[in-house]
């Protein structure tokens, strides 16, 4: 095998598990600022990119129109998962389990809701992001146009929730209602404002993740229920659930084993290798991502 | 308003009257889930077919009242309404499920309820010489026929000696790798490599960089329609340039769509050509275009024959006895339908019809027809 | 004085129509989807001690039943030994397989276990599709051969009964053990680990029994229904089917102990009764969207409304039987 | 000597919480651990009950080593103990909640509870008895049937006593014990260690209330910035310049 072939691996592993890094992103802020696992988030990317599709491509508005009102939507289911969802559960005294078993259900309602109104085919993606057949090569390695819009937007946004978690108030305030809501709020945290934040943010970062993966996934169900939303689950995990950067690490490095197991070992069995992996880290890695481990006062 | 009244009871009386002497057909298909692509196609093709028969008066006098289920791609389901479909509403024909696992898995409840079941299915493991099931017959040329006539092209014409193969996980894919295998080893041919590619994965990387080093001169796709867009804008990107010849998946809009210009060149055997010359094809697609308001796609026209086939089968029995028209169905009927001449042949085939065409950037050009 | 009890009555009434139904019903359709709701039924009971009483979450229940369907078809079709050796040898496998799975539920909580079942689910669905001289892959595996005693093989009549035989049991060992010491500390340890570690509880052998008997009923579930079925095919051993089933718990209510088979019942009837015509798109909108619904509005489930209604106030889980009664005796006896 | 701590050092992020504690607990008696907030207390009580593990050192419990012992094994070998915020189980029942603290001596199987068995049924009856008896010595006995969030403060401390010692321990760990209560719930509370003492349960306690160590403790162990400064009696402690100079500022009742 040529080192040119190796490395063309390596980056088409590092494109594909920059998309994974993309979702992963959203679960690392949720999981930062309400500590929830919601399944619904991932709907946000397909929503997301069936809006983009119908506005832009079907309706023929302009492509900055279609996609601000693709992810102002988006940022608005975001805020009906908090009110319709999160706020009864907890008001009824139901816990993480009924909100994950919530949000699995929203996930498949989403899904069919859209079978019903565009069918089960995959549409394609306008060429918004560059042409099917557009590559950037350089040094006998290739990759699409696309990844190259992916990189900045996952540099931005990693960028941005890493300072808006560390950095601001709003950071701040969103980790201290994590920890704990009742200290958060005597200490005079808005912790109404900051938990719709924390809904309205997430999705709407799976949102812009759904458009710029949709020339990748298609607009198609996969982007709100195939592999992908695992995927972006165990990129987060990967690296702890802590901090953006490591969702994004943890993406590529999934991306990276995926590819090299495909080369090296078998296609076939490539996702029972990246699963064992994924699991000897949970069980084995043992700082950082234990942090909710029982033995830690 | 009195008069009003009394049309709306004359309506209703009618419809009931038009549902209780009805035919009842079932149609079990995919529409849920992911593996939800073609339902949208074979009740489309299905419908269309049951209305231009209603609209002419039906069959035998009465009209078709056509119950669709879905079956979401999981023969599990597909128990439940076929079971549903045969003992509950007590149909006088099922078509589908079109997965080839479910049907085998379902068939033999038809054969206990003695209901014809016309599929659209095309692994050749159910064919009549293996599963003997007198009541069970299929719409298409199964991919026995199809790979077959693929490789007999891809060594014949494009003189391809050492294929690579990448292919899906489904029932579907596999069956075609398994003939492949037979048919590319019945010339002496081997198979340099064969990579696959699970439904839903987005990245091919591997597996072409791998055919590339075993040194394939030719891809054999045996995929479903997104992993199919996935492999050819892979091969375009990585600046492989070897021919491509793809199954009946790679011969379908839904791939080419998601494809674009990657697909230009791409040959693929199909069941289906909506370009076809022919008088059957051409009135079939203007029929569908204008009931649809798209083309159609393959297996539209697999189940469009199949209702054609039932109603004439109904004709020719002066029944819906389900035995009597397992009877006609396999020894008596004999058709014209879009798919050519429909006559059951010893696997309970009605054709064998196929396309070998190549894509041009806009439509599949026609380069052999085969029966 | 005596009052007529008419929900008594009502009770008596609904147990002897799930008892006699097979013979009011002759809809084979109904009849195979009662069965399949009793396999479900059995399954999300497992799921509903796994979760509501020791506090673990799985989702990946499914593939301890793919494990028990495709050992039992197995040893049963490819070594043609008897049924009940396949059901039993498929009970073990996904019992160890669960015991397996334990391990990381020591030291993970909430979500990383939840993503370490979610993964353990995964493998087996692409082991099932890989390892094709073992289950056929994605052809499916056929000819599982039906449940028999002597000449008589059952059709969906008897395989009612055995089902409900087998989730009766199931239900009551489930019981005995939620009202013994062993529930109690699963309880406790429920409420607050630490506390129920200094009180000598070891919490992970009590994760590891929850586990194992959560995965022998799902095993148990899989045996059972590749039997029914006749054939396998890798389709129902996916992810959503192991989110469905966790739907099945929760919707039945997590902290009852009829949960279960309430949630697998109702799940499994209703998306089949809304297949009217015309809605093959909707059904599943609707399914989901009532699964929705009653997990956001009623937290605990349907069960709880149904012993509502028969008891008037529910009772919390914890005050169990044996002490009520032994209670009643003291208090008899002091007075 | 029933507790013998060697060394002990426990170590958070680089936060050292017990450097190098050296301590014994003499069979029969109560000791008392005090120094002010932060000083590692409660820490070393987590240690010796298993909760936490220790940094190095060793912990000996009636000469053995139980360093290396989960929580279970260590309550089962007869280490109780409670906690300085009262955790009880709060969806259990006052009896249920005495009765988890039985499980050790159930001697059924996972068979017997399946089957339902005759000798399960008695063990069951026996342990209630024994739980209601508790219940009645700590004046719990007509709260039994009650949810624990129905009882008053310091009822709530005395069951998670009684939790603690339907273990049956040898030795007794208490964790603030008198923290947060009345005047009468606090000599109820002096009234129950003191029963115990004489019952021959051997206790360490950590406090705050002076009043409260001056009634009960038989020998004083002074901690401060996680290391012993100080041992001896409670009147030797008082009056030692170390101590007094550990407790400027904090308010010694």
């Amino acid at each position: 095998m040529e080192t040119k072939d190796i490395l063309q691996n390596l980056v088409s592993g590092i494109a594909i598990g920059s998309t994974y890094g993309l979702i992963g992103l959203g679960v690392v802020f949720l999981w930062q600022s309400i500590e929830r696992i919601n399944f619904a988030n991932i709907s946000s990317a397909m929503l997301s990119a069936y809006l983009f599709y119908t506005f832009y491509s079907e309706i023929g508005m302009g492509f900055f129109i279609s996609f601000v009102l693709s992810v102002g939507i988006v940022a608005l289911y975001g805020l009906g998962l908090r009110y319709l969802i999160h706020e009864p559960i907890t008001k009824r005294g139901g816990g993480r389990l009924e909100f994950v078993v919530a949000t699995l259900m929203i996930c498949v309602l989403w899904l069919n809701v859209i079978i019903v109104f565009y069918g089960g085919l995959p549409k394609p993606f306008p060429p918004v992001f560059g042409k099917a057949t557009d590559f950037v090569r350089f040094a006998g390695v290739s990759l699409p146009v696309v990844y190259f819009y992916i990189f900045l937007v996952v540099a931005i946004l990693m960028a941005f929730l890493h300072f808006l978690l560390r950095k601001t108030l709003v950071g701040k305030s969103l980790r201290a209602t994590a920890q704990n809501k009742e200290v958060a709020q005597l200490m005079g945290v808005n912790v109404n404002l900051t938990t719709s934040l924390a809904f309205m943010l997430s999705t709407t970062v799976v949102g812009i993740a759904g458009i710029l993966l949709a020339p990748i996934y298609f607009v198609s169900l996969e982007l709100g229920g195939g592999s992908i939303g695992i995927k972006g689950f165990s990129a987060a995990v990967m690296a702890g659930l802590i901090d953006p950067y490591g969702a994004v690490v943890g993406g590529i490095l999934l991306g990276i084993i995926e590819n090299f197991s495909t080369l090296f070992i078998s296609s076939t069995y490539r996702d029972v290798i990246s699963f064992l992996i994924l699991v000897a880290v949970l069980i084995f890695k043992p700082k950082g991502i234990f942090v909710w481990s029982l033995h830690r006062d | 308003m009195k008069s009003k009244i009394f049309a709306t009871l004359l309506v209703l009386a009618l419809l009931t009257a038009l549902s209780f002497g009805a035919i009842k057909v079932a149609l079990c298909a995919p529409f849920t889930g992911l593996g939800s692509i073609l339902g949208d196609y074979i009740k489309k093709g299905a419908k269309l077919a049951v209305e231009e028969i209603n609209s002419t008066g039906g069959v035998l006098g009465e009209q078709i009242e056509l119950t669709v289920y879905d079956t979401a791609a999981n023969p599990s389901t597909a128990m439940n309404v076929v079971r549903r479909a045969l003992f509950s509403d007590k149909v006088v024909a099922v078509f589908g499920p079109n997965m080839s696992s479910a049907v085998l898995g379902v068939h033999q409840l038809a054969q206990q309820a003695k209901t014809p079941m016309l599929v659209g299915a095309t692994s050749p493991s159910f064919r009549f010489t293996k599963v003997h099931n007198p009541f069970l017959f299929r719409l298409r040329a199964d991919d026995d026929v199809k790979v077959s006539q693929l490789v007999k092209y891809a060594v014949d014409v494009l003189g391809i000696k050492k294929p690579g193969v990448i292919y899906g996980s489904t029932d579907y894919c596999l069956a075609a790798l398994d003939v492949a295998k037979r048919e590319f080893g019945a010339r002496g041919i081997e198979i340099v490599d064969a990579e696959q590619i699970k439904e839903g994965e987005k990245d091919a990387t591997g597996q072409l960089l791998k055919l590339k080093n075993a040194g394939f001169d030719g891809l054999i796709g045996l995929t479903h329609e997104p992993e199919a867009a996935v492999v050819v804008k892979q091969l375009r990107q990585l600046e492989i340039d070897v021919p491509i010849i793809g199954f009946s998946a790679w011969g379908v809009p839904a791939f080419t769509d998601l494809a674009g210009d990657a697909a230009i060149g791409v040959y693929s055997v199909q069941g289906f050509n909506p370009n076809d010359s022919e008088l059957a094809v051409r009135s079939f697609v203007a029929h569908y275009k204008s009931k649809w308001g798209e083309e159609p796609s393959d297996p539209a026209q697999a189940y469009y024959d199949g209702i054609y086939l039932l109603a004439k089968a109904i004709e020719i029995a002066n029944s819906t006895d389900g035995e009597k028209l397992a009877e006609v169905l396999s020894n008596q009927l004999e058709m014209y339908g879009v798919q050519g001449m429909l006559k059951c042949d010893e696997h309970h085939n009605f054709t064998s019809i196929c396309y070998i065409s190549q894509f041009d950037g806009e439509s599949w050009t026609i380069i052999d027809k085969l029966h | 004085m005596r009052v007529v009890n008419w929900k008594k009555i009502l009770l008596i009434i609904a147990l002897a129509l799930v008892v006699v139904y097979p013979f009011l019903d002759k809809n084979d359709y109904r009849l195979y989807l009662a069965n399949r709701a009793l396999i479900h039924s059995i399954l999300a009971s497992g799921l509903v001690f796994l979760t509501g009483f020791a506090g673990q979450i799985s989702l990946g229940q499914a593939g301890f039943y793919a494990i028990g369907a495709y050992t039992s078809a197995y040893i049963t079709t490819r070594l043609g030994m008897p049924i009940i050796l396949g059901i039993v040898c498929g009970i073990l496998l996904s019992l160890g397989a669960g015991l397996i799975l334990s391990i990381p539920s020591f030291k993970l909580k909430a979500f990383f276990l939840s993503l370490v079942t979610i993964a353990f689910g995964q493998i087996v669905y692409v082991l099932i599709l890989n390892l094709q001289s073992i289950t056929g892959g994605p052809y499916g595996f056929f000819g599982i051969p039906p449940m028999k005693v002597g000449q008589y093989y059952f059709d969906n009549k008897g395989y009612y009964y055995t089902f409900l035989i087998i989730l009766v049991l199931v239900i009551l060992i489930i019981y005995r053990i939620k009202n013994s010491y062993l529930g109690r500390s699963m309880f406790a340890i429920n409420d607050d680990v630490i506390a129920a570690e200094v009180c000598g509880i070891n919490s992970k052998q009590s994760k590891i029994f929850a586990f194992a008997l959560s995965a022998s009923l799902a095993g148990l579930a899989g045996s059972l229904y590749a039997h029914l079925a006749g054939f396998l095919s890798p389709e129902p051993f996916t992810f959503f089917e192991s989110s469905n089933f966790v739907a099945m718990a929760v919707v039945g209510g997590l902290r009852n102990i009829l949960g279960g088979t309430i949630g697998g019942v109702i799940l499994t009837f209703l998306p089949e009764f809304l297949r009217f015509r015309g809605w093959e798109n909707y059904y599943l909108i609707v399914t989901s969207l009532t699964v929705v619904l009653v997990v956001v509005f009623m937290p605990n489930g349907l069960g709880n409304i149904i012993f509502k209604l028969f008891r008037g106030k529910t009772h919390s889980h914890a005050i169990h039987k044996e002490i009520t009664t032994l209670r009643k005796e003291k208090e008899g006896g002091t007075k | 000597m029933i507790l013998q701590a060697k060394n002990l050092t426990k170590v958070f992020g680089g936060v050292i919480a017990n450097k190098e504690i050296n301590l014994n607990v003499e069979e029969g008696t109560v000791t008392a651990l005090i120094g002010p907030n932060g000083s590692g207390k409660t820490t070393f009580i987590n240690q010796v009950s298993g909760v936490l593990k220790p940094t190095s050192g060793q912990i000996l419990f009636k000469d053995k080593d139980i360093t290396s012992l989960e929580a279970h094994d260590i309550s089962r070998i007869g280490i109780a103990r409670t906690f300085q915020k009262i955790r009880l189980f709060e969806k259990l029942t006052v009896i249920e909640n005495v009765l988890v603290a039985r499980r050790k001596f159930f001697k059924c199987g996972f068979l017997d509870i399946v089957f339902h068995t005759k000798r399960l049924k008695n063990e069951e009856k026996e342990q209630l008895d024994i739980a209601l008896n508790l219940l009645q010595r700590l004046g719990l006995a007509d709260e039994a049937w009650k949810m624990p969030g129905e009882l008053p403060y310091g009822k709530r401390r005395a069951l998670e006593i009684a939790r603690a010692l339907a273990l049956e321990p040898k030795l007794l760990l208490l964790d603030e014990p008198a923290a947060g209560m009345t005047r009468n719930e606090f000599a109820s509370i002096i009234d129950i260690i003191q029963k115990l003492k004489e019952q021959g349960i051997t206790m360490l306690l950590v406090e705050h209330t002076m009043a409260f160590i001056r009634e009960t403790s038989d020998k004083v162990y002074v901690l401060n910035f996680g290391e012993v400064i100080a041992e001896g009696t409670f009147e030797e402690m008082e009056h030692d310049p170390a101590v007094v100079a550990a407790y400027l500022g904090e308010e010694s009742v």
